[in-house]
């Protein structure tokens, strides 16, 4: 892209018309004069500007391709066979297949952030005008799009200014989905270098996203006290009308919510949400209420308890219009990305739609204007309802024992637990249920991704999840919890007080808990690792439909995680950040670590705060139930930053890992900054991506992934202790490794020195020194000596 | 002739799979091996191999075969036939309490990357191993890997004794009951000792 | 997007400063004083704008999905298993599904001339600045850019101009991109509507970027006359050093070009290059020579001829780098793109890049500035050359015969046959061979698509693709054949002269043969169905692969088409355009039609100049060997202006047709704009996306899909001339369905008549009306009696 | 057992496949149809179709079985099995050759496309076809008409007489030789007549 601002100066102008003096325009171009910080190397960088970033880390991190699919079928010379590394026809093979499939993936979790920061960007340009000033915490918030000044060189200030970094994106995502093209990129890890690229495209996408909403809607800013709201099904009134919005973006609900207020109807109606939009909703207006993540959107449907459904954009069943007719709830769309072939109404009077919802003559519509939207929702819901109250969705248990009883197990028919994806003994648990006994039903709730799989596949057409559903109604109603809603960008103020304790290792981590709800276990096992890691006093970060999780469950004592924790960025905290597009402000707060507390510059200045991040700040980032394109291209964000990524085991569908190799002592080895020397450090982190099998298995290891080379020897003692201890209590015995992480004899956790020190002498371990590390040679600082 | 399917209905493989047939009796545990295994039987896969491995998985602490748990029939196994184990690290309690401390602890993940590089020497350090056998792994995980090594590890051949149709395995059993498993196992373990 | 563009106004200004009165600045707006023509209903479409044109497509032409997978690997709640109509974990069904994949595959091939067309404007701004006049044919171009002005309602003049509708492309592709995300859109004909959508942004993107390259480069400016130039691998003088650029973004060629002329080696060095890339070079020089289409790649390279390789973008073949370390050439990838994993060496001294190269040190290196590789590439060529020269790489007929001898399809092995894509027999020509019978092998390289996935499968290695191209070797040294290069657009004097015809009837037709090379029997085919169209004084269009392929046969005379046929746009033209992206002149020239002679308004108005299109221009499209994600969206992009395309068998890997129903009346009503009645008029054209089986059912199909409701008796009478006279030359009988077509008595050509008449008794035909043809209703006019 | 694989190498269907094995006796002609198709055989598939058709691509007349061209042997099973032919249009010119003049013409993709339409009267207007057996198009283009009708036309069963293996189908032949799908196809002339 060419730079199209324009800078008009005329010092002295005399013309028939007049004289001008010192008249000066700019257009298109940032008003950046009282940003005296120097434009680093890399500003607005092309895909391949940060490539040699990305080989290093690809260098340790090697891909471990885990192919889904035998063969590729992208084009018609297909399909082809890539079997053992055989070639396809236009000569690729498995491992850049791999890769490029990976990449189409992160392409298109990009574009949805991007494309959904353009409509946010262009309707609130529209509403509040281009110059609206950014503001996403106020003075506590100096550095308010570190992402954006760190990858674009820029400073936004006004939402105008958000438009320019939108080209760069759509630009770059155009060139890098151009690369999946048969016949363009033909290696792989060039191919992981444009994953990473497209990772930090994203970055940019959702932080341009989240501040332009935060700047204009009055969501909570940078705020640790943001409210605590209501979440699960059991906090809907049911005796009031129910609208249901799903979703991602917020402006739709916004409208609902506006109209509400303006009825003076807020009480009388339940808003009531699921997915990003939820979350986005309670920012708005704390009254809203959160029923649950993606997965619980079917059985809240099937429920019955919602009168309109709303849909907008991303993570939607495409289903839901038919279950919505099935509980003949009215339906409204309003995406242009997800029209559901319903007529537009956009045009149409309110009045008129609502007369066709009502009368159920239009099962659903579509309406392009969001403004438009919070009448037509309200008004039919108020309409609808006292008819729909009348008559319930689920079963009562005598059709859920008929239904059991024709169920064919005994013929070894089982379809329903492999259609599973988490292969849940659907038909022991019906066989109960034949006999009378839901308990096993009630456990498959628990564990179930809310797919409706099990019921599609269903020879003998029981309908299977209904009935999972319908047990359950009795645990349904119990699910009242609390969650504190998204508070947006972390303060300045608070990277000033805990920059230093992560970076020299005394907060032994942070761990961000972000993405979907392919839980293998259900959600529990994401609110049981934020206690836990939140007792361990690392900070707790928080987003999406993790973040539902995390509250969706009380302790011992009855409370919730965010009962339990401060919503501040401290040790201890747990950090609800908001919804998926929240996440840039994990990120933004490791990159704002290496730019407040470490100085480092960041403008236009990748590589190196990436460096930094990488070799200085104990992060890790967990998407235990990672299913989505967006959670790809939100992991692949955190990697070219150098921050590991955890998923659960579904995560391997991703279909490569990205491993270091702790046996390998060569790749273990970083530049001191101060002396220029190779020093060895250990496999700090070990891996960049990585899919543990049980949830034990990934407690440990996020504990061993926040170990960074800078940690101080206090700060390393901290983190071997969080470590050897986990894996400990939950493995029984103390780790194999503890050698490769011990670099001085103070390193080692003064409660455990006995026990290690006997590891390290029969390992044979060696004393090592505590560089100033990087991984680039150019940020060695010549010593004068 | 049974039909072979994966376990999960859509894990659809490719060219190659595993395929063939299961039969009930004792001693003729056959499945025949992926395309270029040949016809070794199972035993045989196992006793031919020079540096074998067993991988078990947390899920062979908590799956019942008959009145034991399916990893006991697992650690009979690498007993009988002198197999190095490695134990995924959630597995480990279930060890120790049967006081088996000779497994090498590391994440499925991790093993499966390693395997792929034919200079690994293993956990044990004696040398690549040839033949890695999978048991009690989530079953699409198990499967991810299974896939992983089977394009990437051309030098290993695989095996799993999960009671799932694994298609990117050499050897697996088709989905059978708790009781084919059983004397399936059995048959096996009986098999390595001759 | 909001508008970017600024207009400051000053009527008067009284200031401390000055005076100003009427000062006027326009920023970003284009200068349109003097385009007096209005804006229509929908520049800048959105994605939804056009959706009641899409649905009025798809209502006629039913989308008929063929699943080339039964499953879904999307995201990791996969696989899902989506046989008959199972719905996947996010809801998704089968139908959704195919259209949402095929949606992917438009978007990466808009993408991928999208960021192509970028490239070309940053580097020629960058070089030419951005207020160079954009000339496309002089005064013989009035229309200059009919996409652009139809779809965004500008009129652009410089290429800084063409960057505003590159801003838009890029961000309706991430849009687009967006909705294929796991719960986005879920109905399939919203997805068809966002499929023509994408092939309508990518026409813009293709017209964007070869009006760019037209206009500074020098190309033939729509000139009939642009020379004919050399094609084939017999052309090449094997003497001299020789160059190989493949791929299809020129500006490395040109500076290779460049660096000849400059060094006055131009007759000492050949260049050579394959795919579009080639046709660029020679619109630039007509010394470059083209070797061939994409599938010419493997065998040129296997030949050992090129002595140094120049890769740039798309339909690269991923093994190039491979490839050519086989034959030691060395190797210059200069895309973003295509990386391969070599060294960046964009900086280093070209000194430096060279001795690497000749020395072998570096077999291959990436040089990202295309205004570098033409010193590097010459220099090195001329520097291997003499050394190459001395061995060949192909295989003397005893190692053939060896080879042959090691098959063992004694015992039913055949898997190279399995793997090839056209099940040639190759283990017969291999028997053959192995008793020192070369003729099948040589059969089997005239019909082969150059993909080796033979030899890739092949349990004895045996190495068949080297065997195979060994065996022709002679013939290889007598392709020598002609090719009109690519002139560009149609020039308005020309839409003027036949825009009558055409829509009259009397010129039966357009026919335009695009795409790739994946044949099912070779290229052959193409030349001979463009012969046999310009023969019937159709007028017929090439482009890209085709275009070269259609020039690779001579005929008895020992002529190539392009030396038989005019190369202007009239009856019996063959009018190759140019390269891939040239095939935005085709559509564009339909779109002229309407606008220079039927005289609709073009600015903005694409609906009513796709209706126009649809109803009166007997346009056809043919992808006979269509293969890639760009072919998708170029034949998406004929879709949305009512233009049919039929592809070879191959191309129903691309999951769905778009077929009509003759047999359904219903279907073929339109209105009469004159009366506002409903008036049959057949099913013309009857499908919109068909694939024939062969040749003969696509020559037939092609005489079909000319006919257009507009046609005059006397048109349709020549159109249905040619139509039955193909089916019964080439089927033997007549048509059973030439009812369907006869309108009056006077449709009937006269020569048939007697046979006609015959069958119209037999099926009750009853004459109707001509009506002047809309699908749209607020087309009519309401006449004034 | 003989192992069944897609024609094409990478041609892996899906959940749903046609499967089975074919022996060389005569009247034994057995692939067991596509999962819900029973076990019915090929003859009585055909048998006991009430209005079934016959779909003929071009490369019929071009392949040799024996000493006769593929096509041959369709028309006699047309004939002897009063199964009304589609065949596409290239090829007619063998049929007319034939003299044969009886098969409606139609491009093949508009045959599969009407037959997911449960309302189409086939091309002789006589109603609803219920068994379509394809054979000599090109197997591609077969297999992708098949995976359409698969997915798309429940309504309807399909066969293929090709000597390729054709997932998609409810009944095909594995890869066979020339010989066994000679005697196979005879096998099947005969057992319709019965
Ligand atoms: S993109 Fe390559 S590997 Fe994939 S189908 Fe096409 S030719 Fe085969
Ligand atoms: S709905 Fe629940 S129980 Fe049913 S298949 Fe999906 S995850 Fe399993
Ligand atoms: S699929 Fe249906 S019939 Fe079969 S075991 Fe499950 S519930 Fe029973
Ligand atoms: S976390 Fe995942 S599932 Fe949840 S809303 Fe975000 S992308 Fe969708
Ligand atoms: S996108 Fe839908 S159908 Fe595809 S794998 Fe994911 S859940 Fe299954
Ligand atoms: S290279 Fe030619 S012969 Fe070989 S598989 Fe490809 S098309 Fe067939
Ligand atoms: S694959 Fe090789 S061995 Fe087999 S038939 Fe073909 S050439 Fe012969
Ligand atoms: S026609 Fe097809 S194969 Fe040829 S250059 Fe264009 S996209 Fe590539």
């Amino acid at each position: 892209m060419t730079d199209k601002g324009i800078n008009l100066k005329i010092r002295e102008l005399q013309s028939d018309i007049g004289k001008i003096k010192d008249l000066e325009i700019s257009i298109g171009k940032f008003r950046q004069d009282n940003w005296t910080e120097l434009q680093g190397p890399t500003p607005f960088p092309s895909m391949t500007a940060l490539r040699n970033w990305d080989k290093k880390l690809l260098a340790r991190y090697q891909p471990f391709y885990l192919p889904f699919s035998d063969h590729c079928d992208l084009c018609t010379y297909g399909k082809c066979d890539l079997t053992g590394n055989k070639r396809g026809a236009c000569g690729i093979n498995m491992s850049t297949q791999q890769s490029r499939t990976y990449l189409l993936a992160a392409c298109i979790g990009a574009a949805t952030h991007t494309s959904h920061a353009r409509e946010l960007v262009t309707h609130t340009i529209q509403k509040f005008g281009s110059d609206h000033l950014l503001d996403t915490g106020g003075l506590a918030v100096g550095v308010e799009a570190p992402t954006i000044r760190l990858v674009c060189g820029i400073k936004p200030e006004t939402l105008g200014d958000l438009e320019t970094v939108l080209d760069y994106l759509e630009n770059q995502l155009t060139q890098l989905l151009s690369a999946t093209h048969t016949g363009q990129e033909g290696n792989h890890l060039d191919f992981e270098s444009k994953v990473l690229h497209a990772g930090m495209i994203d970055q940019v996408g959702m932080e341009v996203a989240d501040i332009a909403q935060i700047s204009v809607f009055g969501f909570p800013k940078a705020d640790p006290d943001a409210p605590l709201v209501e979440l699960g099904m059991g906090v809907v009134d049911t005796k009031k009308p129910v609208i249901l919005v799903i979703g991602h973006n917020v402006l739709p609900a916004i409208n609902i919510i506006d109209y509400l207020k303006d009825k003076r109807l807020s009480d009388e109606v339940e808003v009531t949400g699921i997915c990003c939009t939820a979350i986005d909703a309670t920012r708005y207006s704390p009254k809203a209420k959160i029923i649950g993540p993606m997965s619980w959107q079917l059985r809240y449907i099937r429920s019955g308890i919602p009168d309109v459904i709303v849909v907008d954009e991303q993570c939607i069943r495409c289903d839901s219009l038919i279950e919505a007719e099935r509980i003949r709830a009215p339906f409204i769309a309003t995406s242009e990305k997800n029209c559901l072939g319903l007529t537009d109404r956009t045009r149409d009077p309110a009045d008129e739609i609502v007369a066709d919802l009502v009368s159920g003559k239009a099962p659903g519509v579509l309406i392009l204007d969001p403004d438009k939207v919070g009448e037509v929702a309200v008004r039919t819901a108020c309409a609808v309802a006292p008819e729909r109250k009348k008559s319930g969705t689920l079963l009562p248990s005598q059709e859920i024992i008929d239904y059991a009883k024709i169920c064919t197990q005994s013929n070894m028919c089982l379809v329903c637990q492999r259609a599973c994806p988490n292969e849940l003994n659907i038909p022991e648990s019906i066989k109960a249920a034949g006999q009378g006994n839901f308990r096993k039903l009630i456990d498959i709730y628990d564990e179930c991704a809310g797919c409706a799989r099990c019921e599609q596949v269903c020879p003998q057409e029981i309908p299977l999840y209904t009935m999972i559903v319908s047990a359950a109604a009795q645990k349904m109603r119990e699910e009242t919890f609390k969650i504190r809603t998204g508070r947006g960008a972390i303060q300045d103020t608070e990277i000033r007080k805990v920059g230093g304790p992560i970076v020299l290792g005394d907060i032994p981590g942070v761990v961000a808990f972000v993405g979907c709800s392919n839980y293998p276990k259900g959600g529990q096992e994401v609110a049981e690792m934020c206690m836990e890691f939140a007792k361990r006093r690392y900070i707790v970060c928080t987003s999406g439909c993790s973040a539902m999780s995390a509250g969706m469950y009380r302790n011992e004592e009855g409370k919730t995680a965010y009962e339990m924790y401060p919503g501040s960025f401290e040790a201890g905290g747990i950090v609800n950040v908001g919804p998926c597009v929240a996440n840039a402000h994990i990120s933004g707060a490791a990159v704002k670590i290496a730019s407040i507390f470490g100085r480092r510059p960041l403008r236009g200045n990748y590589e190196e705060i990436a460096d930094y991040v990488h070799n200085r700040v104990g992060a890790v980032g967990v998407a235990w139930g990672a299913m989505s394109q967006k959670a790809a291209s939100i992991m692949s964000g955190f990697w070219r930053l150098g921050i590991p990524v955890v998923v659960g085991p579904h995560g391997t569908k991703y279909r490569r890992m990205l491993l270091g190799r702790a046996d390998r002592e060569q790749d273990w080895y970083v530049h001191d900054r101060r002396t220029g020397e190779k020093v060895y450090v250990g496999p700090v982190p070990e891996h960049l991506f990585f899919a543990a099998e049980t949830k034990e298995e990934a407690m440990v290891m996020i504990a061993k992934l926040c170990m960074r080379p800078n940690d101080t020897v206090k700060g390393r003692a901290t983190k071997l202790t969080h470590y050897i201890d986990l894996h400990r209590k939950l493995f029984g015995t103390i780790p194999d490794d503890i050698h490769l992480f011990v670099r001085t004899a103070m390193d080692v956790p003064v409660t455990m020195k006995g026990e290690i020190t006997r590891v390290l002498e029969e390992r044979g371990w060696k004393e090592t020194i505590i560089p100033d590390p990087t991984l680039l040679s150019h940020q060695i600082i010549k010593k004068e000596l | 002739m049974t039909i072979i399917e994966p376990r999960q209905i859509a894990g659809v493989a490719g060219p190659e799979t595993a395929s063939g047939s299961i039969r009930r009796a004792k001693h003729s545990v056959r499945i025949i091996g992926r395309r270029g295994m040949g016809s070794m039987g199972w035993g045989d896969g196992i006793r031919k191999a020079k540096h074998p491995v067993l991988i078990i998985g947390h899920r062979a602490a908590e799956i019942d075969i008959d009145d034991k748990k399916m990893l006991d029939y697992l650690l009979e196994l690498a007993q009988k036939g002198n197999i190095s184990v490695i134990a995924t690290p959630h597995t480990n309690p279930a060890l120790l309490e049967r006081d088996y401390t000779k497994a090498g602890i590391m994440p499925a993940i991790e093993i499966g990357h390693r395997l792929t590089d034919p200079d690994w020497k293993g956990i044990d350090g004696k040398g690549p191993y040839d033949l890695a056998i999978f048991a009690g792994l989530p079953n699409y995980m198990e499967s991810t890997i299974l896939s992983g090594l089977k394009h990437f590890a051309p030098q290993i051949r695989t095996m799993t004794l999960d009671n799932t149709y694994q298609p990117h395995a050499c050897w697996s059993f088709s989905n059978i009951s708790g009781r084919d498993w059983l004397e399936n196992l059995k048959a096996i373990i009986e098999h390595v000792e001759d």
